[in-house]
Formats: C-alpha cells, sequence, structure tokens
C-alpha cells in the first residue's frame, strides 16, 4: 500500500511538472518550488537544470536559438584549445571542461606553464566527474558544470565556510550524545567538510543517490548538505562511537561505503524538510 | 508599437551576430597563424623542438 | 504582454552575447600565446628574426 501510495504520488507530481513545462514562458520560480519539493522525474531532470541554471532561457519558442548559441560557444572554446595544443587525444574529457571553463574566466595558466590541475581544481574536477557520469551529451554536459560551479559559488560562496557550525548546530539537536563523542575526541574540526560540502558530495555518493541532492543544491538550497552530513554522521553512529582516534574517523568518513546512500539521502531530505522547507521556526 | 520595440530586438540581435562574427574571423586568422608558427618552430629547431613539443607532452 | 516581448528579447540578446565574449577571450588567449612564440622565435633565432619580428608587428 505505502509502494502504491508513493507510486500514485509520483504520477502525480510528474503530471505537475508536465503542467508546469508547458508554460511559456516558464515560471522559473514555480520550477524552483516544484524541485525543492519532490524529486525530479529523470525524463525531466537535465531540462528542468538547464531552464533553472539560465542555461535555457524561460521563453520555450526561443529555446531552439540558445541552444544554437551554447553549442557554437563551445565548440569555439574547444577548437581554440585544441589548436594552442592545450589539449591532445588523451587529455582525460573532465580536463577538457577544466580548460575550457578556465578560458571562460580567464584564468587559463599560459601553456608553457601548463602543469596537472592543482589542488584547486579538485571541486570543479569531482563535480565535473560526476556530471560526466549524469550528461551524455558533452555540451550540455559542459555547460552544466559550468553553470552548476558558478551558480553555486556566486550563491553560496560565502556560506561554505559556515556549514560546520550549521552542522554542529542541527546535529546537537538530533543527536547530542555523538555530537559529545566527535568533541571529545576532537574529531569534529576534522571531518572530511572539503570532500562534502564545495563539491557538493561528488565522488562521495554514487550519480544515482547525489542526483537528488543536487536538486535541491540547483533549485537554490546548500542547507541540503549539512542535512546529508548529519545523515551520514547517524546512520554510522554505532562505528563512529567506537573510534576514539579522529584520523580513523576521518579515513572512515573519506571511504565511505557506497551501500545504503540512497536511504542517507531520503533520510536527509525528509530531515531538511523538517526544519528548513516546513515552517518550525528553525532556518 | 509592438513590432517597433519586435524590430528593435532584432536588430540588437542582428548586431550581437555580426560583431561575433567578426571577432570569430580573428580567430580564424590567429589560429592560422599560430598553426604556420608551430611548423615553422618545428622545421628550424628540430633539435629545439622537443621543447614545443615537449609542452604538450609534459600534458600527458 | 509587451514585457514578455522584451524580455524574451533580452533572454536572446544574452545569449547571443555570452557567445561574443567567449569568442572574446578566446582571442585574448590566441594573442598571448602568438606573442609568447615570437619572442621564443627571436631568440633561438636571431638572424631570422627580421620576418617574425614582422609578423608580431602586424599584430599589435
Amino acid at each position: 500500500a505505502y509502494y502504491e501510495k508513493m507510486g500514485f504520488r509520483g504520477v502525480e507530481e510528474k503530471k505537475s511538472l508536465e503542467i508546469l513545462l508547458k508554460d511559456n514562458p516558464l515560471d522559473v520560480e514555480k520550477l524552483c518550488t516544484f524541485s525543492q519539493r519532490f524529486p525530479l522525474p529523470s525524463m525531466y531532470r537535465i531540462h528542468v537544470w538547464k531552464v533553472l541554471l539560465g542555461i535555457l532561457p524561460p521563453h520555450s519558442d526561443s529555446h531552439a536559438l540558445v541552444a544554437g548559441y551554447r553549442r557554437e560557444q563551445y565548440t569555439d572554446v574547444l577548437e581554440a584549445l585544441q589548436v594552442m595544443r592545450f589539449l591532445h587525444g588523451a587529455t582525460p574529457q573532465v580536463e577538457v571542461y577544466l580548460r575550457m571553463f578556465q578560458l571562460e574566466a580567464q584564468e587559463l595558466p599560459r601553456r608553457s606553464e601548463l602543469t596537472a590541475p592543482e589542488e584547486e581544481d579538485e571541486d570543479f574536477l569531482a563535480i565535473g566527474k560526476a556530471m560526466e557520469e549524469i550528461v551524455d551529451d558533452p555540451v550540455d554536459c559542459y555547460w552544466l558544470i559550468k553553470c552548476f560551479v558558478n551558480q553555486f559559488n556566486n550563491k553560496f560562496g560565502d556560506s561554505i565556510p559556515h556549514l560546520p557550525k550549521s552542522l554542529e548546530h542541527y546535529l546537537s539537536l538530533e543527536d547530542i550524545r555523538l555530537l559529545a563523542h566527535l568533541k571529545s575526541c576532537s574529531a569534529l574540526r576534522k571531518l572530511p567538510y572539503n570532500l562534502w560540502f564545495p563539491r557538493c558530495f561528488a565522488g562521495c555518493f554514487p550519480e544515482s543517490s547525489l542526483l537528488r541532492v543536487w536538486d535541491k543544491v540547483v533549485s537554490g538550497s546548500c542547507k541540503i548538505l549539512v542535512f546529508v552530513a548529519v545523515e551520514i554522521l547517524l546512520s554510522y553512529k554505532i562505528m563512529l562511537m567506537g573510534m576514539s582516534k579522529p584520523e580513523a574517523i576521518v579515513q572512515f568518513l573519506s571511504n565511505m561505503p557506497q551501500e545504503n546512500t540512497d536511504a542517507i539521502v531520503t533520510k536527509a531530505i525528509d530531515l531538511w524538510h523538517n526544519y528548513v522547507t516546513q515552517p518550525r521556526g528553525a532556518s | 508599437f509592438l513590432e517597433d520595440v519586435k524590430s528593435q530586438a532584432r536588430e540588437q540581435l542582428q548586431a550581437s551576430e555580426s560583431r561575433y562574427q567578426a571577432q570569430r574571423r580573428v580567430t580564424q586568422v590567429l589560429q592560422t597563424e599560430l598553426l604556420q608558427l608551430y611548423s615553422r618552430l618545428e622545421m628550424e629547431n628540430p633539435a629545439a623542438s622537443s621543447s614545443p613539443a615537449g609542452g604538450a607532452e609534459s600534458l600527458t
């Protein structure tokens, strides 16, 4: 009965999204609200992300024209990098995307000073690799990576450093004992935040789980990331309580098992709805 | 009046388009120039050609 | 309705401008690369430098 209900809900959601997608111009705000509330049906996900990230404009009758511009822009940048020998046949695809992104941002190193990607590029590369698994078409993929990264940094760049504090806050409400344990073995400040927040869990989760988190990020929430982290800690509570060395905790969390990531994401979204999207005072 | 707005928009888009095309022609000239230079460098300095190629190789 | 037409035109223009801007960045990078190559040519082949120098000047 539960699955029937869920299935029924899924059909209703899909129908209401289809109605929204027939609007011309598209109501971006409503699409955001939908994406905050429900998981996007996979057949519409890429399209909705493109609209929410501004890759496609609200007016549907401009989509063909704009998509043509996007494709040309992609080709122009790619060709130039090939002519300048920044790229060669064996360059990994994510590195191609990185160089294109750098060229457009006027951050391309000189060719004579070109080295393998730097540590500061790791977030981009992680997000790029995950997006590559999600999106087949390279033009779409490049644009989605570029706009995802740009929107994330512009909107949430200033909030990222505060997310660990927020994690502490919600963990104190959810499981004060676990928090006390992490604090007492001084692991709390050493948790792998850098693998979690700036790259939105790319590389930590299989893409199938990641998608539902990124639905929320693309539609305007970075707080969801905090709740995913809370649920990671909660679901490995028993193991974490048994570890007293911070290095062991960090080591474990940096190489998390991949089995129940779907359940973690589902619980994280529920928890996030409880605290944030449903008015309950806390924000 | 609506037609007026529409035609103004069309003109703006065309202007943007022609700016783009002009810039593309510049790019093409520069790219041709660059390709010629690369091949000249490699012809003139077959010994040193390891260094331009080296730039590319260091990428691998 | 008029606002709608205007905003649609604006969206199209923005996408077109973004394509133009990217092309401009490409031109800049190509120029930098060319200048570097010219100066390297001159260092390595001071004798043959007269002709590449001409090439460099035509860029400025």
